[in-house]
C-alpha cells in the first residue's frame, strides 16, 4: 500500500460504481510505479492540474508508433513515474478474448510494467498503462512470441475495430470481424511506421446502428447495409402486436420516411420498398419481424473525426452500395487511391475530412476515380460556384 | 530478435463454441433483464451474454478475476465492448443466473444494455496524458456513482451514451454523445521562449493555430501569442512543449448534449454546448454530477418513449431546453468558427 | 434649384378611401376566382383585388392604359405587388365582373393568387446590365408563356414562385425560390492589361475574389488569373471593366429549385442546383422552358396538398428528385464552396 | 416603328403572356432610344451576349447614387442608346399609387427619356429606363417638383420596401407601411450618399409569411409577431369543418412544433401556446377562424443577401420581439449601433452578414450591446471554441 496519505482519491473507493482508484491500489500493493502514479494523482488532485510533461518518442525496434512516451514533471518526488510509457497492443476483432490469452497478457505485464491496463483505449487497444523505457523492448518481445503486436500511434494507420457484428448479432450485414483482421493484416507496414500527413483510422459496423461509432470516428467508416427490401415476418408482427407492441406509434410514426404502413385489422406491416433508407429503426424495435434485406453489403463513408483543428467532422457516404467480401479486391483498390490522393495533397496534421473539404469533393471523386451519386450528398450545392473543366466548354 | 508486424491474435480462435457454430446466423435477441442479452440462433441456440461495467483503468488483479469467473461460467470465454464493458458469454441457460449472483456479490454492476445509461467512454485525464483540463477516470466514477440507479435499468426513454474526454482532442465520441463532458482550457498559452529555440519548428507552429493566433516573432526568435484571438484549443501545445496550456486556476469542464451516432430514425448528429464552464472540483466534482443529472432528469422527465436525448431536444426545440432546464443562455453558447452560419436561426418561427 | 431628400410620396394620400377606412381592421380574405381577392373587414366592408401579370418592362403606355382601367373601375386606385403584378382595388362589388371581361378582352392575364404560379421576379439581362450570362425578360415571357395555364389557377400543391436572375449578383429572391432560373458565366474573365493599368485598384480586385485566383503581377502592373481556381462568379468584373467575363459561346443558364422564403410550416431555405447548366438559345430558350415545365410538372404529380417544390423534395428526398425527374446527378452537384460540409450526406440511410 | 428587323424579338410577341417587346415597340413609335434599344437588343439575341460596358459614374446634384450609368458598345450602330441611364424612383409604401400619381410619373418620362420603366425593380423602386446625361438633372427637377425623390444605389442604404400588411392583409402585426415610410424619411442622408462599407437593405413583411421576401434579401429584415398566443374563433373552426377542410391532415398534421389538436368530435381547435412557434401555417390555411395573438410586434433579423461573395446569406434573428410603434425609438437606437459597428469594421464591399460571420456573433453581440438568446440560434455550438474575456477568467 502507498505511504503517503491519498485522501481525495480514497474519496473515490466509495460509491456503487467499481473504482479505478481501487485498481490502482491494487497494482500499488506489488508495484512501486503503481504507488507513485497514486501519490502523483493524488497531488493532481490537490493541484489541479496534470504532472505529466510533454510526451517523448520513445519506441520499439522496427516499429514506428505503438508507444506513446510518457514522464513526469516532478520526477524527484515521483521517481518512480519518472518514464511511465503506455504501449498499445492491437486487440482481436470485436474484443474476443480466452481467458488464458488475457492471463497471458497480465503475466508479461506483471514482470514488465505497472500491473495497470485500459482496456480498452478509445481506438481499441488493449493499453499497458506505465512502463519504464528499459521496459519496452523486452515488453514488446514477450508480447510478440506470445502472438501479439503493437497498435497504431503518430501519422499513420491506427489499430482498425469493428462491432461483434455476425459473431453475435442479428443484424450484421458483412463480416465486420474478418474484414478488420484483413485489413489490419494487410496495412501492417501503414499501421507500423507513420508515415502519412497525419493518423488515418477504419472502423466497421455491420449496420446503421453503428455500434462502433464510426461516422463519428473514422477516417473511413464501413457500415454494413442492403441493397434490396427488408424482409418482414408476418407472423412475428402478429405476435408483437398481441404482445402489446404500439406497432404504429412507435415502428411506423418514427420511421424517418414514413415507409412503413401498419394494418390494424389484419396486424400486418407492409414497407414501400423504394421509400425506405435503411435506418434499422423497425429491424431495432421488432427484430424478430424485420430483418435486412438479402443482398447485403455496405455503404462507405469518409471523412470522421473529432474537433482539432477544423471542427469536428461525421463521415459522409461515398460509396452507396459496395459488396464486402475477401479478398476485398474493390474495396482496397479504392483505399490505395484515396491514400495516394491524401498523401499527395495533404498538409501535416491534416485529416482526410478536413483535406477534402479544403480542396472540394469535385476534385477529390475526379482524382480518386469515384463516380458521383446523390447519395453522397443531403442536397446539391445551393451556390451557383460550379467549376467547369477545360473540355467541357466550347473553345 | 521477435519478429515483427505478426498482427493482432486471430479472433477465429477466441470465440466460444457456440459463436463459432452460430457464426452470422443469429435470428433475434431479447433482454432477459437487466444488463443481460438473449440472442438466439436460426439452428436454436441461445447465448446469453450478461454486461458488466467496468473502470477500464483495471489492474491485471481485476483482468484475473473476470477471468476466473469467464472461466466457470464461458468456459473460459468472456469479450468487451465497444464502451470497455466486459461482457460474459454464457452458452448454458442454467448458469446465467449463478453468474449473475456471484457478480453481484462481488460487487460488479450488471446492466448497460436496452435503454440503459451504459458505461462512459472516456479517456486519461490526469492519469497519463498531458494535455488534459481535468481527470477523466475520478469524474467517470462520480458521475457514474450518481447516475448508477439508470445503469441497472431498461425503461429509460432510449440508450443513454455518455461520454468524457479531457481535452479538446476528445479522444472518444465526445462530439457525438447524448451527454459528453469535456476538459477545457481558458487560457491562452504561455509561451516558453527558450522552449521554442531549442527545437521548435516555428512555421508548423504557426500554422498548427486554427484561428491564425500565434505569430513568429523573428526578433526573439520565437513567437507571440494574439490573446484575443486564441480559443484555447491547445493544438499549439500538441505540436511544441513549449506553449503551457495548463492552467490549474481556469481549467475546467463544459457539457455537451444531444449527440448521436446511429443511423436509426435520425442522421448522426454533433454534442451541443449547453453548459461551457464548470469548475474542476475533485475528488467528486459535484457541479458537474449535479448538471449531468438534472439534464438527464429533464430529459427523463420530458422525453417521449424512444427518443434519444436529442431528437427530444431537436423536437421540443433547443430555446426550449434552455427554459425547461434553466440553463442560462449566453454569447458563449453561439458559435463563431468556421460553420457558425448553419447554427444561426434563420427564421422568425421560434418558441419563447 | 429642387430641393433635395424630399422622400417617397406619402403612401397615406395614395390609399383609396376603403383602405383608409379600414385599415389595420381586415378580417379575413377568401379567393372567389382565379386571380380574385376578397378582403372582408371588421366593420363589414369587402375589398376586391384583381391581380394582373405584368411584363414589368412595360412603357409608359401601358401605365396609361392600366390607370385608366383603374380609373372606370377602382376611383383611380391600384398597386403593385412584391412580384410585379399589378392589382386593381375594387371598392365596389358590381364592378369586378366588368373590370374582369374588360381585362380579358385586352389580353390582361388574370391570375397569380393562392395555389398559383405568380409572376416571374426578374432582372435586366440584355436589356440594360453589364454583366449578364443571359437576357432576362425574354426568358421570363418563354416561360410564362409555356407555363401560363399554371398563373390562372389556383389548385396547385402549392404557390410556385419562379425568379430570374442573369447573373450571380442574384437581383432577387432567386437562391430561395421554388424553381430559380440563372444566368452563369463558364470561363475566366480575360484580363485586359490596358485597362488595368488605366485605373484599377489592383489590391482591390485582388481581394474581391472568392477563391484567390487573381494574383497581382508586379512586372505588368497588372494582374493573372489562376483558371483553375475561377469558378466565373464574375465579382472581379463588377469591380474593373478589364476583367471582361461575357463569353458568348460558353454563357448560358443553370436551373435551381426548392427554395422558400415563408416560414410557414418550414424556415425559409436556399434554392439549390439540379441543373448545371443550359444553352442560351434566343429567342424562346426551348430547353430552358422545357426544363422549367418538366421540374413543375414532375412536382405537381408527385407533391401532396399543401407542398411547396422544396417541402416536397426534403420529403421524398433528394436522391429521389433526380431519379424521378431522371435528370443526371454530376459531380458540379457537390458543393465545394464555403459550407459544403453542410451538405454532405453525414449517414447511411438514404434511398435511391 | 424600328427600322430594322427584328425577327427574333417579333418572335416573343407571341403567346399568352404580355410582352415586353411589345412594350418597347410601343415606346418605340415616339422615343428613338427606345428603338434602338430594341435594335440592339436583337443584336444581343443574335450575338447571344449583352452589349453594354461597364457602368459609369454619372448623377444628379447633392445626391451620390439614384443613377445607373449605362453606354452601349456599340455606339456607333445604335447611336441613340450611346447613353442610356436608368434613375430610381423610390416607390411609395407597398407600392400604392393614385393614377394621377402614376400619369405625372409617365408625363415627365415622355419628356426627358426612353418611355420605358421597371414597375417595380427589384429592390423595390419604380425604374425609368433609359436616358442621356443631359436629362438627369432635368428629370430629377422635375420628379422632386412632382413631388418624388431617388431611390438608392452604390455603398448606401437602399431603398426599404414593405408588404401590403395593415392596408389590406389580416395577418399584419405592425403597420409596414408606416415603418417603411418613417425609416425611409429618417435616413435620407444615408439613403442618398454612399458612405458605407456596401449596400444595406431594410424589408419589412406584417407576419412570417414575409411577402416582401425580406429574410432572403435584406441585411435587416423586420418580420411582424406575436408574444402571446393564436386566437381561435370555434364558430369558424365548425365552419371550415363543415365546409369539408380535413382540419386534422391540413392543419394539425402540417403544424411544424405540433401545437394544435383538433377535436373531431367537438369539431374544435386547440393549441398548446406555448410550442406554437408563430410560423402562421395555421392562420393562412384558416384565416377566418384563427388569428395572431393581441400583442404585437415585430422580430428582427439580420444578414440576408445573395450570393456574392461569400455565399448567400438568410437573415437570423437578433430581436426575437420588439414592438414596433412610432417613434420606433428602440429599433433606430439599435440600427444606429448596428451601423457603427459595420461601419468601423466591415472591410469594401463586405455586407453585414458576412462580416458579423467573419468576426462572430459573440463579438457582434457583445459590441452592439444586445443579449443572446436561444432564438437567435438554431442550436448552440457543436465546437467547444469558447472564447473567454479576460473579466471572467482568474488572475
Ligand atoms: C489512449 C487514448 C485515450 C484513451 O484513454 O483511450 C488517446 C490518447 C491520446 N490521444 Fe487520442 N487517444 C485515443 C483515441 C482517440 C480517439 C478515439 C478513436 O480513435 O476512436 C480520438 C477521436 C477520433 C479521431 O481520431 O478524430 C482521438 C483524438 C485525438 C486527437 C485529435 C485528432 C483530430 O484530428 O481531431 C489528438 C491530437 C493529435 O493527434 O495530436 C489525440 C492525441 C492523443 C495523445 C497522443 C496526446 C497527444 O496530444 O499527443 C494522447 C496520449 C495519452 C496518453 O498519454 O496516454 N487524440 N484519440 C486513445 C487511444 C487508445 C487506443 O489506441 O485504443
Ligand atoms: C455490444 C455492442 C457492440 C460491440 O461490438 O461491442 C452493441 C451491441 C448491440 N447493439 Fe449497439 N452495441 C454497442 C455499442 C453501440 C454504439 C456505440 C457506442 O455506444 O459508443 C451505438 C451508437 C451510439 C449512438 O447512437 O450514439 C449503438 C447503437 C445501437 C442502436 C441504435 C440506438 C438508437 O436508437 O439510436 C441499437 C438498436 C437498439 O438498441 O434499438 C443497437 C443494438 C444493439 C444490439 C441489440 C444488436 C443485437 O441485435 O445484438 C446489441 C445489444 C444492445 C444493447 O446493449 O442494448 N445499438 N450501439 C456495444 C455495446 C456498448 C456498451 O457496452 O454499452
Ligand atoms: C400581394 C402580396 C404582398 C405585397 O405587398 O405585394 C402578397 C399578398 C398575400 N400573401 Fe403573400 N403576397 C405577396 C408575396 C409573397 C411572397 C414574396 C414573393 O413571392 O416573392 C411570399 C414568400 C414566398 C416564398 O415563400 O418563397 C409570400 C408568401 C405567402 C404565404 C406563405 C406561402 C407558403 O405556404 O409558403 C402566404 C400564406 C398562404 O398563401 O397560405 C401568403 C399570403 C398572402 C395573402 C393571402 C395575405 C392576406 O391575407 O392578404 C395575400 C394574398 C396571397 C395570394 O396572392 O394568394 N403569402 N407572399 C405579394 C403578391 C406577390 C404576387 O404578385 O404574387
Ligand atoms: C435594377 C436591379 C435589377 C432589376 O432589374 O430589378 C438591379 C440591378 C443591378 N444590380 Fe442588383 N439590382 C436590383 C436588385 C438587387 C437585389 C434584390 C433586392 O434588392 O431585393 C439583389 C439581391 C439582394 C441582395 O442585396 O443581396 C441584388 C444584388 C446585387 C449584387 C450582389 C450583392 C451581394 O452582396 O451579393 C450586385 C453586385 C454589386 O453590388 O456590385 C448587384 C449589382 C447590380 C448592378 C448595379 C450591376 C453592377 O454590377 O454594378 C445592376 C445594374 C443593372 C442595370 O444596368 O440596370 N446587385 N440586386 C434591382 C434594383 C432595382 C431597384 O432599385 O428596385
Ligand atoms: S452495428 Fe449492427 S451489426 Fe454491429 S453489433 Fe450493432 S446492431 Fe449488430
Ligand atoms: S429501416 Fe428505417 S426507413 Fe426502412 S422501413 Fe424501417 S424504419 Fe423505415
Ligand atoms: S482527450 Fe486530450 S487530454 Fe485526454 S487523453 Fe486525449 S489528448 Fe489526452
Ligand atoms: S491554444 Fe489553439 S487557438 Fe490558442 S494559440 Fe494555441 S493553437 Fe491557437
Ligand atoms: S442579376 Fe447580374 S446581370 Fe442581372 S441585373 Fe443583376 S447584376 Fe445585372
Ligand atoms: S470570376 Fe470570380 S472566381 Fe473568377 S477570377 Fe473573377 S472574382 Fe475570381
Ligand atoms: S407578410 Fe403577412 S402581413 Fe404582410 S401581406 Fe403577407 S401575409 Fe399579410
Ligand atoms: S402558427 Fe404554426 S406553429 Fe403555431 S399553431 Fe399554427 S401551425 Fe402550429
Amino acid at each position: 500500500m502507498p505511504d503517503k496519505k491519498t485522501p481525495k482519491l480514497d474519496e473515490l473507493e466509495h460509491g456503487p460504481w467499481p473504482s479505478f482508484v481501487t485498481e490502482i491500489k491494487k497494482a500499488a500493493i506489488r508495484n512501486e510505479s503503481a504507488k507513485d502514479l497514486l501519490n502523483l494523482l493524488e497531488r493532481s488532485y490537490d493541484d489541479k492540474r496534470g504532472h505529466w510533461k510533454h510526451g517523448g518518442i520513445v519506441g520499439v525496434r522496427g516499429y514506428g508508433g505503438g508507444v506513446i512516451g510518457r514522464y513526469t514533471d516532478l520526477p524527484e518526488e515521483y521517481p518512480h513515474v519518472a518514464e511511465f510509457h503506455t504501449m498499445r497492443i492491437n486487440a482481436p476483432s470485436a474484443w474476443f478474448y480466452k481467458t488464458e490469452t488475457l492471463r497471458t497478457l497480465c503475466d508479461i505485464w506483471e514482470k514488465h510494467g505497472s500491473g495497470l491496463t485500459n482496456v480498452h483505449g478509445s481506438t481499441g487497444d488493449l493499453i499497458f498503462l506505465g512502463m519504464k523505457t528499459e521496459e519496452l523492448q523486452k515488453t514488446y518481445d514477450e508480447l510478440s512470441d506470445a502472438g501479439f503486436d503493437l497498435g497504431g500511434s503518430g501519422s499513420c494507420l491506427r489499430s482498425p475495430s469493428c462491432c461483434v457484428g455476425p459473431a453475435r448479432c442479428e443484424s450484421a450485414c458483412y463480416d465486420t470481424l474478418a474484414l478488420c483482421y484483413d485489413l489490419t493484416n494487410s496495412y501492417q507496414d501503414e499501421l507500423h511506421r507513420p508515415m502519412w500527413p497525419y493518423k488515418f483510422k477504419f472502423k466497421m459496423s455491420g449496420c446503421a446502428n453503428d455500434c462502433v461509432a464510426a461516422i463519428a470516428r473514422a477516417d473511413c467508416s464501413i457500415i454494413g447495409t442492403w441493397r434490396d427490401s427488408i424482409q418482414v415476418d408476418q407472423d412475428q408482427v402478429k405476435a408483437y402486436a398481441e404482445s402489446g407492441l404500439d406497432i404504429q406509434g412507435m415502428v411506423c410514426d418514427k420511421c424517418p420516411t414514413r415507409a412503413l404502413k401498419y394494418d390494424h385489422e389484419k396486424k400486418e406491416l407492409h414497407v414501400i420498398a423504394e421509400d425506405c433508407s435503411r435506418c434499422m429503426h423497425c429491424i431495432n424495435v421488432m427484430p424478430k419481424a424485420v430483418r435486412p434485406g438479402k443482398e447485403k453489403g455496405a455503404t462507405i463513408l469518409l471523412g470522421g473525426k473529432s474537433t482539432i483543428v477544423q471542427s469536428a467532422f461525421l463521415s459522409w457516404v461515398i460509396v452507396p452500395f459496395m459488396k464486402m467480401e475477401p479478398p476485398y479486391t474493390e474495396f482496397k483498390e479504392m483505399v490505395a487511391r484515396i491514400w495516394d490522393w491524401w498523401d499527395e495533397n495533404g498538409k501535416t496534421r491534416e485529416r482526410l475530412g478536413e483535406l477534402i473539404y479544403r480542396l472540394g469533393m469535385t476534385k477529390f471523386l475526379r482524382e480518386v476515380g469515384l463516380p458521383p451519386v446523390p447519395q453522397m450528398v443531403f442536397r446539391p450545392r445551393a451556390n451557383p460556384y460550379v467549376f467547369w473543366p477545360q473540355d467541357e466548354i466550347v473553345k | 530478435m521477435s519478429k515483427i508486424d505478426g498482427g493482432p491474435p486471430d479472433y477465429k480462435k477466441l470465440l466460444p463454441p457456440i459463436i463459432t457454430e452460430n457464426y452470422g446466423q443469429w435470428k433475434y435477441h431479447e433482454i432477459p433483464r437487466a444488463g443481460v442479452l438473449k440472442h438466439v440462433s436460426e439452428k436454436g441456440y441461445a447465448l446469453y451474454s450478461v454486461r458488466v461495467g467496468s473502470p477500464r483503468l483495471v489492474s491485471i488483479d481485476y483482468i484475473r478475476d473476470i477471468c476466473a469467473l469467464a472461466d466457470s461460467y464461458c468456459d473460459g470465454y468472456l469479450r468487451f465492448t465497444s464502451r470497455n464493458n466486459v461482457e460474459f458469454l454464457v452458452s448454458d441457460e442454467a448458469k446465467v443466473e449463478p453468474l449473475i449472483k456471484e457478480l453481484e456479490a462481488k460487487g460488479y454492476p450488471i446492466g448497460g444494455v436496452g435503454n440503459a445509461l451504459s458505461n462512459i467512454v472516456h479517456t486519461q485525464g490526469w492519469v497519463h496524458c498531458h494535455t488534459p483540463a481535468t481527470d477523466a477516470s475520478g469524474i467517470v466514477k462520480a458521475v457514474m456513482d450518481d447516475l448508477y440507479e439508470y445503469f441497472g435499468r431498461t425503461d429509460l426513454p432510449a440508450k443513454l451514451k455518455v461520454a468524457m474526454a479531457c481535452c479538446l482532442n476528445m479522444c472518444g465520441a465526445v462530439h457525438c454523445s447524448d451527454v459528453a463532458i469535456l476538459g477545457v482550457h481558458r487560457t491562452p498559452p504561455r509561451v516558453d521562449h527558450e522552449k521554442i529555440r531549442k527545437g521548435t519548428e516555428i512555421p508548423t507552429l504557426v500554422a498548427a493555430c486554427p484561428t491564425g493566433a500565434i505569430r513568429p516573432d523573428p526578433k526573439n526568435k520565437s513567437v507571440v501569442v494574439n490573446e484575443e484571438r486564441c480559443m484555447y484549443c491547445g493544438n499549439c501545445y500538441t505540436m511544441s512543449p513549449a506553449m503551457e496550456i495548463l492552467d490549474a486556476k481556469n481549467d475546467g469542464i463544459a457539457i455537451l448534449v444531444g449527440g448521436k451516432v446511429s443511423n436509426a430514425r435520425t442522421a448522426p448528429s454533433f454534442s451541443r454546448l449547453v453548459i461551457p464552464f464548470l469548475p474542476n472540483n475533485p475528488p467528486r466534482w459535484p457541479e458537474v454530477t449535479a448538471a449531468v443529472r438534472h439534464i438527464v432528469e429533464t430529459w427523463l422527465n420530458n422525453a417521449r418513449k424512444g427518443e434519444r436525448v436529442g431528437e427530444w431536444i431537436e423536437r421540443i426545440g433547443w430555446e426550449r431546453f434552455f427554459s425547461l432546464t434553466e440553463i442560462p443562455f449566453t454569447d458563449k453558447h453561439i458559435d463563431d468558427f468556421i460553420f457558425s452560419r448553419e447554427t444561426f436561426r434563420t427564421t422568425a418561427a421560434f418558441k419563447y
